[in-house]
């Protein structure tokens, strides 16, 4: 069978502001048949992004084609007219971008933006386009399918609009899907019933994919044969099977070796050793939500609904939970950004003003937050030393050579290159912008650190690097963390308690090692049961609950 | 949303109520400092200081300032407009005839500038950096950097005057037909359409550049839409808020800045009454003008805020 | 374009003419008393009469009044004419003529002319034809004062002038102040023959510009005081005409001898001689001008004295003068406005002869607002603007007497005083021709008035308009041109 | 790899530079050139600017007057070299006085919200809506008219519009993170409005700057229509236009001269603005 995506010798070239042309992918050839799903890995800014775009036809802006043919269904996309482009696109190649928040236009309800491809390409009347999105939204398991088309993207959380980019693709029934990490943003649970959404999907259609992402256990449920990518080469293509039993290249060993993190049982075991130190946070019923307070004193939408816990000096608390259950909520309200509507927060033993700005210098000092998206966290007009080295001038007054070296310092802590201080955040990949924002929190010698879901983004080599990281800080500077993530993996790496939530309420808190055994709550074992393994088979044989599913799954 | 939305225009009318009354006042205090009073200038060479003086007497200008201010305001809020100092008509009278023809002027100039500086700045940022784009900039720069006087000599000169196809002043009654209305306004339209455009091009195109660079409109084109699809379905809705907030700036212009054109055709509208009351420095009218600019100024900056708010979704 | 001839040409009936006049605001009106602009005068003149008037030669006729009589030049008697109406039907009497005459007097009325109609202390009724007037002191001018526009004749208790009421040529259809005016012929008018115009339609075109290029596109019949900047535009067309009058309108410079520097002798002469009347004839108003002797009676006037000659330009003669006032190199500092017509032009030209010799001048443009009653009469240097008026008398009696309401330079003189009241009881012409003469000689050498040219009035016309010719009291026909022009064609 | 340095622990040496494009460098040139003869006015002027040299009045061309001559005969160039000083001088400090404080007051609005930004926007939307000719006026009758007081008037009248410009872009940026975080680090508004927003909208505020500076040019003239504006002899362009215009039926050039003065400036500025110098960030080698 002759293959439907054919990419022979690939070269895409950046022009810099400097005139200067930099060639971001350098020679990539390889093919998909039709039905296949073939997936590109690689670290971060190593043009899978990229890649994946030139089967549109597509370039970004300032890049261009510079050579070899990406010919789909036997149309050279490199060599077609715009307009002959446009027609393919949506209906033969699709594409459900990397970060969907972007992607929805916030001023147009989301279910003209699902069908719009087939009010493009005159696919089909309206009312049968959106009764094929809600069976789409059935299939990737949306809550409220009927209704959530008439919602704007910005009333729904951001897992949620991953699947439903991933819906605005499929409807076109495309000969081949272009998924750009389509599950970063998903917890574990949510992540299973897309990933077989997606497959049951391609597999009913026999629709061919490309699979981007850097997470190899997920890949290996989905994909039929892997690309490596580094540096904008081919490493090695093998079957999914050969990638992950044996793998020829030493990069994709690495890969693979930075798979499995050590726990942290032996931290734990240190820790509850000393004497019980007094907790450096404390909250006591904390609830919080968005919208006006109504009349009973709650508001509108309760995203946190009376959150107690304690964390001692030096400890870490994972927290858990599927997407849009109130993890960033919980921390934006620790952090002053949103008042609690009820209960209190106690800081270093005392209780702590509800907003930011009535809290003290030294407060706002020692308890920092990191946030989620490191896209917007950092000032696209600022360099990053400027970034960096406001925080500690603000703090410590440092000025000149002194401050120039903390910045060294930091940049080393979070292994950037130095010479990266004279950049742009804009310059930056999505690994290092995020390795930048937790420097500028380090840089205020915090006490307690806020991280949200500060390793998502990246790749197994590189998360497993910050996470030894926060580990070594912790060890020499006695932080602790309030860990946010919806990878358990990760939680448990560098965790001493994990807290589990579940629609804003905390379900449970219990040793990192025992999240998910026998006993503990149904939901902690439901996501424990749901993280990927590395086998293939793990997705086709998974025997999950029936019970546990359907209790907690749909929402 | 609805109650919400009805809560909102409530408290902008209130403020707006506000806005007015301190306005009124600073105006008044303002015509205060302004030396020289309605008598002296009616009496103009003869204000001799006795002539002065019985005038001034007669009209009961000696009252203290703030008693004829809220003598002023109370009618204001009966509905009387009150009397000219300078004329002795009822203000009302004065006014509504002006007013009609400067709001006729401005909605001609709206009907034919508004959708045609849109176009222009929505077509010169979807095809951003073409030739098309270079000369709609430069071509909107070098128009406005026209004196507005030398646009209107200059058109008269050759159409009036040489070409002879077009009057050269536009009184707005006495018009017998449609083609002839459009004789008349041809002119003053094309003149204040030159000036006002320019700020409503630059605007609306930054702001469907802006939105153009966003990644909903690179997915849009990844959907296969077409160019124009991209525009008007996803950057245009967004973009709107600043367009709406231009539009409405450049067309506040319409009703107090026409001076110049009023003058140069002979146009009887609002600009020039106000600029009359402020010579003969006939208080009441003054404060009838600057009511009027108030209003339309705040209604104006009122429907483009609220539009703008109703046009996203996260503000509604 | 060539100036009108007189050519006797039969007048055609009907038309409708369109005439543009320079200024008008909200402050237009149709109160005689009040008017103020030349767009109220040629209002009045189309809607009121007057009981006198001066024809083309300066020559005084009578309009209202049958006769005039007096034996002492101090009690009047005047006679109307019989049959006259006002356009709402009522017959002109005698109570009508009180009641316009008498406003004068009230404050509240405002009226322009209060000081000259300061001296009219007595109205009787003898019947309702006849009117006797009875004057302070004797004025042998009476008639001729009340041939000035502020003394129309309007329906006895006429309070409300949204309309006009009068017994003019034309009558009222619409007024809108600071817009327009629409007049139709008065069918009952009690002149024979009456208006030619079927209609006459006057406003104003402020923007110099604009008013001629409405005449050339054929807008407009009239375009009233052009620019001298535009004559070279408007004389290249054929189809235009100018109408030329130098009526003794001119734009002083004022140096008032109460104050620094006009108190320092020598300083006002010395002014008299930069002042370059040659140059502010050609240049600032084009040729537009004659070239004035520094005193306001002009050279159309009976009693205009011949041999007082304007003072050469002579700088070096200026400089020695200002030398003995001890001001050389001083700035001093001159008010000037738009409001006084071609004043900047003027100051930029004594500017520039000053900096010659070593003298600074200050240029203050300030607004036309506020300009008559905030800088005319109180600044030290400054301009003023004098329109024309019939008789020296009360040229003289208004500007130059020590009592005058606007003595610009503040100049004092008992002799002049003396010579004034003695010219004005006298009914014997040689005697005041010498007298008035003399009194012009006294102005140009000691008052602080520098006159350097009487400004012609120059009215574009359409080549349809005919029947226009010149009148001392002012441009347009002494802005009663409506009633005897016509269209053509 | 060009832009991810992440493996490239060799430091990248730092190349700074500025690129900057032909039209760029000549709309630079043209402003400076005017902002020189601004300032050397006196000295480049070959005839005094009020002496009358021409008995000719809107005279042509010639070689005696490169310009030709206005309406009273006088030396057109000589009037356009000194009227720089008025149109550059005046109408870019009103719109700096006008951009500095609308910008300022905007971002600090968006930035504090609540009633501080109400009350404000009210009070500019009070302001806004007096008209300008009007606050001219009284302004000009309060004080006197001098340059300072103009290029006030001029700054004050522009502000409003700024101020709403600014505010609304700034309102956007306000809402992102990097905000939140500059706020919970306890920074002052200062360096909120100046290190946070600032940079984040100069892109769009210069190009507002940029038209700004043509309305307020022509304002200027406008106001000297109202006998408001710079006193005579000396004039700014708009001036010179307007005291000319009589001679546009001839094409006079003591008419067009000066509006081509004008259009020079005004467009070389806003093609400054779209062609800035731009920072070469690609430091590698
Ligand atoms: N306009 C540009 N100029 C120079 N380099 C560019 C430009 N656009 C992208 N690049 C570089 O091209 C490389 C490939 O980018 P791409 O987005 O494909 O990476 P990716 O593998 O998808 O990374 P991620 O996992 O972060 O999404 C990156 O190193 C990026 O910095
Ligand atoms: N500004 C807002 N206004 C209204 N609702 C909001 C807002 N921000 C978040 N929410 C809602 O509050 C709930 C909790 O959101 P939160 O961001 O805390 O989720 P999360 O647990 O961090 O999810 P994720 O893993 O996707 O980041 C979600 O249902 C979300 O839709
Ligand atoms: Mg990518
Ligand atoms: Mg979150």
């Amino acid at each position: 069978m002759s293959p439907l995506v054919e990419i022979r010798d690939l070269k895409v070239e950046a022009t810099t502001d400097a005139g200067r042309r930099v060639e971001i992918i350098k020679g990539v050839s390889f093919e998909i048949a039709p039905g296949e799903i073939v997936a590109l890995i690689g670290e971060s800014g190593s043009g899978k992004t990229t890649i994946a775009l030139t089967l549109l036809g597509y370039t970004r802006a300032g890049c261009r084609i510079a050579g070899g043919s990406v010919s789909v269904d036997g149309r050279d996309m490199a060599a077609l007219s715009e307009k002959e482009r446009a027609k393919v696109r949506g209906v033969d190649v699709a594409y459900v971008p990397q970060s969907a928040a972007a992607a929805f236009n916030p001023a147009q309800r989301i279910m003209d933006q699902v069908i719009e491809i087939t009010r493009i390409h005159q696919l089909m009347p309206r009312p049968a386009a959106e009764a094929k999105a809600v069976e789409l939204f059935k299939a990737l398991s949306l809550p409220a399918p009927e209704s959530i088309g008439s919602r704007y993207p910005h009333q729904v959380s951001g897992g949620q609009l991953q699947r439903l980019s991933a819906a605005m693709a499929l409807i076109g029934d495309p000969k081949v899907v272009i998924f750009d990490e389509p599950t970063t943003a998903l917890d574990v649970t949510t992540q299973i019933e897309v990933l077989r959404a997606f497959k049951s999907v391609m597999r009913q259609s026999r629709m061919a994919g490309v699979y981007v992402s850097h997470d190899l256990a997920v890949v290996a449920q989905i994909a039929d044969r892997i690309v490596v990518l580094k540096g904008g080469e081919i490493q090695e293509i093998g079957t999914t099977e050969q990638i992950l039993s044996a793998p020829k290249h030493p990069y994709t060993r690495e890969l693979l070796a930075a798979f499995s993190p050590v726990a942290r049982v032996a931290a734990q075991a240190a820790a509850t050793a000393s004497p019980p130190p007094q907790p450096v946070l404390e909250l006591d019923a904390v609830s919080a939500g968005y919208g006006r307070l109504q009349p009973n004193g709650k508001p509108l939408m309760l995203a946190v609904d009376a959150v107690s816990f304690k964390l001692e000096r030096g400890r870490n608390l994972g927290v858990i939970g599927e997407s849009g259950c109130g993890k960033s909520t919980l921390a934006r309200t620790i952090a002053g950004i949103l008042p609690p509507s009820s209960g209190h927060i106690r800081f270093d033993g005392r209780p702590m003003a509800p907003l930011a700005r009535d809290r003290t210098p030294e407060e706002l000092r020692k308890l920092q937050i990191v946030f989620q998206s490191a896209d917007t966290a950092l000032n696209p007009a600022q360099s990053i030393e400027d970034i960096l080295g406001r925080p500690l001038a603000f703090y410590h007054g440092l000025r000149g050579p002194a401050r120039d070296a903390r910045i060294d310092r930091l940049l080393d802590l979070v292994h950037l290159p130095r010479a990266l201080k004279h950049r742009l955040p804009g310059e930056l990949s999505g690994g290092q912008k995020q390795r930048v924002n937790l420097a500028r929190a380090l840089a205020a010698d915090p006490e307690l650190v806020l991280c949200d879901e500060i390793t998502s983004a990246l790749d197994t080599v590189v998360a497993a690097a910050i996470i030894e990281l926060l580990k070594e800080l912790q060890r020499e500077l006695g932080l602790s963390y309030l860990f946010i993530s919806h990878d358990l993996t990760t939680v448990q790496a560098i965790c001493d308690e994990v807290a589990v939530m579940y629609r804003g309420v905390k379900v449970e808190q219990l040793p990192a090692d025992q999240v998910g055994k026998a006993g503990g709550h149904p939901y902690a074992r439901l996501l424990m049961s749901s993280v990927p393994k590395l086998d293939p088979s793990w997705l086709d044989t998974l025997e999950r609950d029936p019970e546990l599913v359907a209790a907690f799954s749909k929402r | 949303m609805n109650l919400h939305l009805l809560s909102l225009l409530g408290g902008r009318l209130l403020v707006a109520l506000l806005t007015l009354l301190i306005v009124s006042f600073v105006v008044f205090c303002a015509t205060q400092i302004l030396p020289g009073d309605v008598a002296e200038v009616l009496l103009g060479q003869a204000a001799t200081p006795e002539a002065v003086a019985g005038l001034r007497a007669a009209m009961h200008l000696n009252d203290p300032a703030i008693l004829r201010f809220f003598r002023w305001l109370g009618g204001m809020l009966t509905g009387d407009l009150g009397i000219s100092y300078a004329n002795n008509r009822p203000i009302a009278e004065l006014v509504a005839g002006r007013l009609g023809n400067s709001l006729q002027l401005a909605a001609a100039t709206a009907l034919f500038s508004v959708p045609i500086a849109l176009a222009l700045g929505i077509t010169s940022a979807m095809l951003r950096g073409s030739l098309y784009d270079r000369s709609v900039t430069m071509a909107t720069i070098t128009v406005i950097s026209v004196p507005e006087f030398m646009i209107a000599t200059a058109g008269v000169l050759i159409f009036a005057v040489w070409l002879k196809w077009l009057p050269a002043l536009s009184f707005a009654r006495d018009v017998h037909s449609f083609g002839e209305m459009l004789r008349i306004y041809a002119m003053p339209v094309f003149t204040l359409s030159f000036v006002i455009s320019a700020q409503m091009i630059r605007m609306s195109r930054a702001a469907v550049v802006e939105a153009l660079n966003t990644p909903y409109a690179e997915m849009a084109q990844l959907k296969g839409a077409s160019r124009p699809r991209v525009v008007l379905r996803h950057a245009l809705p967004n973009a709107l808020g600043p367009i709406v907030n231009a539009v409405a700036l450049s067309l506040s212009y319409l009703l107090g800045g026409v001076i110049i054109v009023e003058t140069i055709f002979n146009y009887p509208g609002i600009a020039k009454l106000m600029v009359d009351a402020v010579a003969t420095r006939d208080l009441p009218l003054i404060q009838s003008c600057a009511m009027i600019f108030c209003v339309v100024y705040l209604l104006l900056i009122t429907t483009a805020d609220v539009i703008a708010i109703l046009s996203n979704p996260k503000l509604r | 374009a060539r100036a009108t001839s007189a050519l006797a040409a039969t007048p055609v009936k009907g038309g409708n003419l369109k005439a543009a006049g320079w200024s008008s605001s909200t402050a237009d009106t149709l109160d005689p008393a009040k008017a103020s602009l030349s767009t109220d005068y040629v209002r009045c003149c189309a809607f009121y009469n007057r009981l006198t008037f001066l024809d083309g030669d300066g020559k005084l006729q009578m309009e209202l009044a049958e006769k005039f009589e007096t034996k002492d030049a101090k009690v009047w008697t005047v006679t109307l004419k019989k049959g006259v109406t006002f356009h709402d039907g009522k017959p002109l009497t005698s109570a009508d003529v009180i009641y316009s005459l008498k406003r004068h007097l009230d404050p509240a009325v405002g009226s322009k002319s209060a000081a000259l109609a300061k001296q009219m202390t007595g109205f009787t009724a003898v019947d309702p034809l006849t009117v006797e007037i009875t004057l302070a002191a004797p004025n042998g001018d009476l008639p001729t004062i009340l041939s000035t526009h502020h003394f129309m004749i309007i329906a006895d208790g006429t309070t409300n002038f949204a309309k006009a009421n009068g017994t003019g040529a034309f009558v009222c259809e619409n007024f809108e102040p600071g817009v327009r005016s629409i007049a139709v012929r008065n069918k009952n008018y009690f002149k024979s023959g009456g208006a030619n115009l079927d209609s006459f339609e006057f406003f104003a075109i402020t923007d110099d510009t604009a008013r001629v290029n409405a005449l050339l596109s054929g807008d407009i019949h009239l375009a009233a005081a052009i620019n001298p900047r535009s004559m070279r535009l408007v004389e290249s067309q054929p189809n235009v005409v100018l109408s030329k009058t130098t009526t003794g309108n001119y734009t002083n410079l004022n140096m008032r001898l109460d104050m620094a520097p006009g108190d320092k002798a020598g300083f006002v002469e010395g002014m008299k001689y930069l002042l370059n009347r040659e140059q502010i004839q050609k240049s600032a108003l084009r040729g537009l001008a004659e070239i004035a002797n520094d005193q306001p009676v002009p050279p159309m006037n009976v009693y205009h004295n011949k041999d007082l000659k304007p003072k050469a330009f002579d700088p070096e003669r200026a400089k020695s003068l200002f030398q003995k006032a001890g001001v050389l190199g001083q700035s001093i500092p001159i008010v000037a406005s738009d409001a006084a017509g071609s004043s900047v032009d003027m100051a930029v030209l004594v500017q520039q002869a000053g900096n010659a010799i070593g003298m600074k001048f200050d240029i203050q443009r300030v607004p036309s607002d506020g300009y008559w009653s905030n800088y005319w009469l109180k600044a030290p240097v400054h301009f003023g603007n004098i329109n024309p008026r019939p008789t020296p008398d009360i040229l003289f009696s208004l500007l130059y007497a020590s009592t005058a309401p606007w003595n610009e330079s503040q100049y004092k003189s008992e002799k002049f005083d003396r010579m004034l009241l003695e010219a004005r009881g006298s009914l014997d012409e040689a005697k005041r021709k010498q007298i008035y003469g003399e009194m012009q000689v006294m102005v140009a050498d000691e008052a602080g008035t520098a006159i350097p040219v009487y400004i012609s009035n120059v009215d574009a016309i359409s080549n349809k308009l005919k029947g226009l010719l010149a009148n001392p009291l002012g441009g347009m026909m002494g802005y009663a041109f409506a009633e005897y022009v016509w269209l053509e064609g | 790899m060009a832009i991810d340095a992440a493996n490239t622990t060799t430091a990248s040496q730092r190349r700074t530079g500025y690129r900057f494009n032909l039209t760029g460098w000549i709309s630079l040139i043209v402003i400076l050139a005017w902002a020189l003869i601004a300032i050397l006015a006196p000295y480049v002027t070959p005839h005094g600017i009020s002496d009358i040299v021409d008995t000719d009045y809107f005279g042509p061309m010639s070689l005696q007057f490169p310009l030709g001559t206005d309406y009273l005969g006088r030396d057109m160039l000589s009037r356009i070299l000194f009227g720089a000083r008025y149109t550059v001088g005046i109408s870019l400090a009103a719109t700096l006085i006008a951009c500095s404080i609308g910008v300022t007051l905007g971002m600090a609005a968006a930035v504090t919200g609540g009633w501080f930004d109400t009350v404000l926007s009210r009070f500019i939307d009070a302001l806004s809506s007096i008209p300008s000719k009007l606050f001219a006026l009284v302004a000009v009758a309060g004080v006197g008219s001098s340059i300072p007081v103009l290029m006030l008037i001029l700054g004050i009248i522009y502000t409003p519009g700024s101020y709403r410009f600014a505010r609304a872009l700034a309102v956007n940026v306000n809402t992102a993170d990097f905000v939140t975080v500059a706020r919970l680090r306890g920074e002052k508004l200062s360096y909120l409005i100046r290190a946070e927003i600032l940079p984040n909208i100069i892109g769009p505020v210069l190009a507002d700057v940029g038209l700004r500076f043509v309305f307020i040019v022509l304002l200027l003239s406008g106001l000297s229509f109202l006998g408001l504006g710079v006193q005579p002899p000396e004039a700014d362009w708009g001036s010179l236009v307007r005291e000319n215009i009589g001679g546009l039926p001839f094409g006079s050039p003591a008419v067009m001269a000066p509006s081509f003065a004008i259009a020079s400036l005004t467009i070389a500025v806003n093609m400054l603005i779209d062609n800035l110098p731009q920072k070469i960030r690609d430091r590698s080698e």
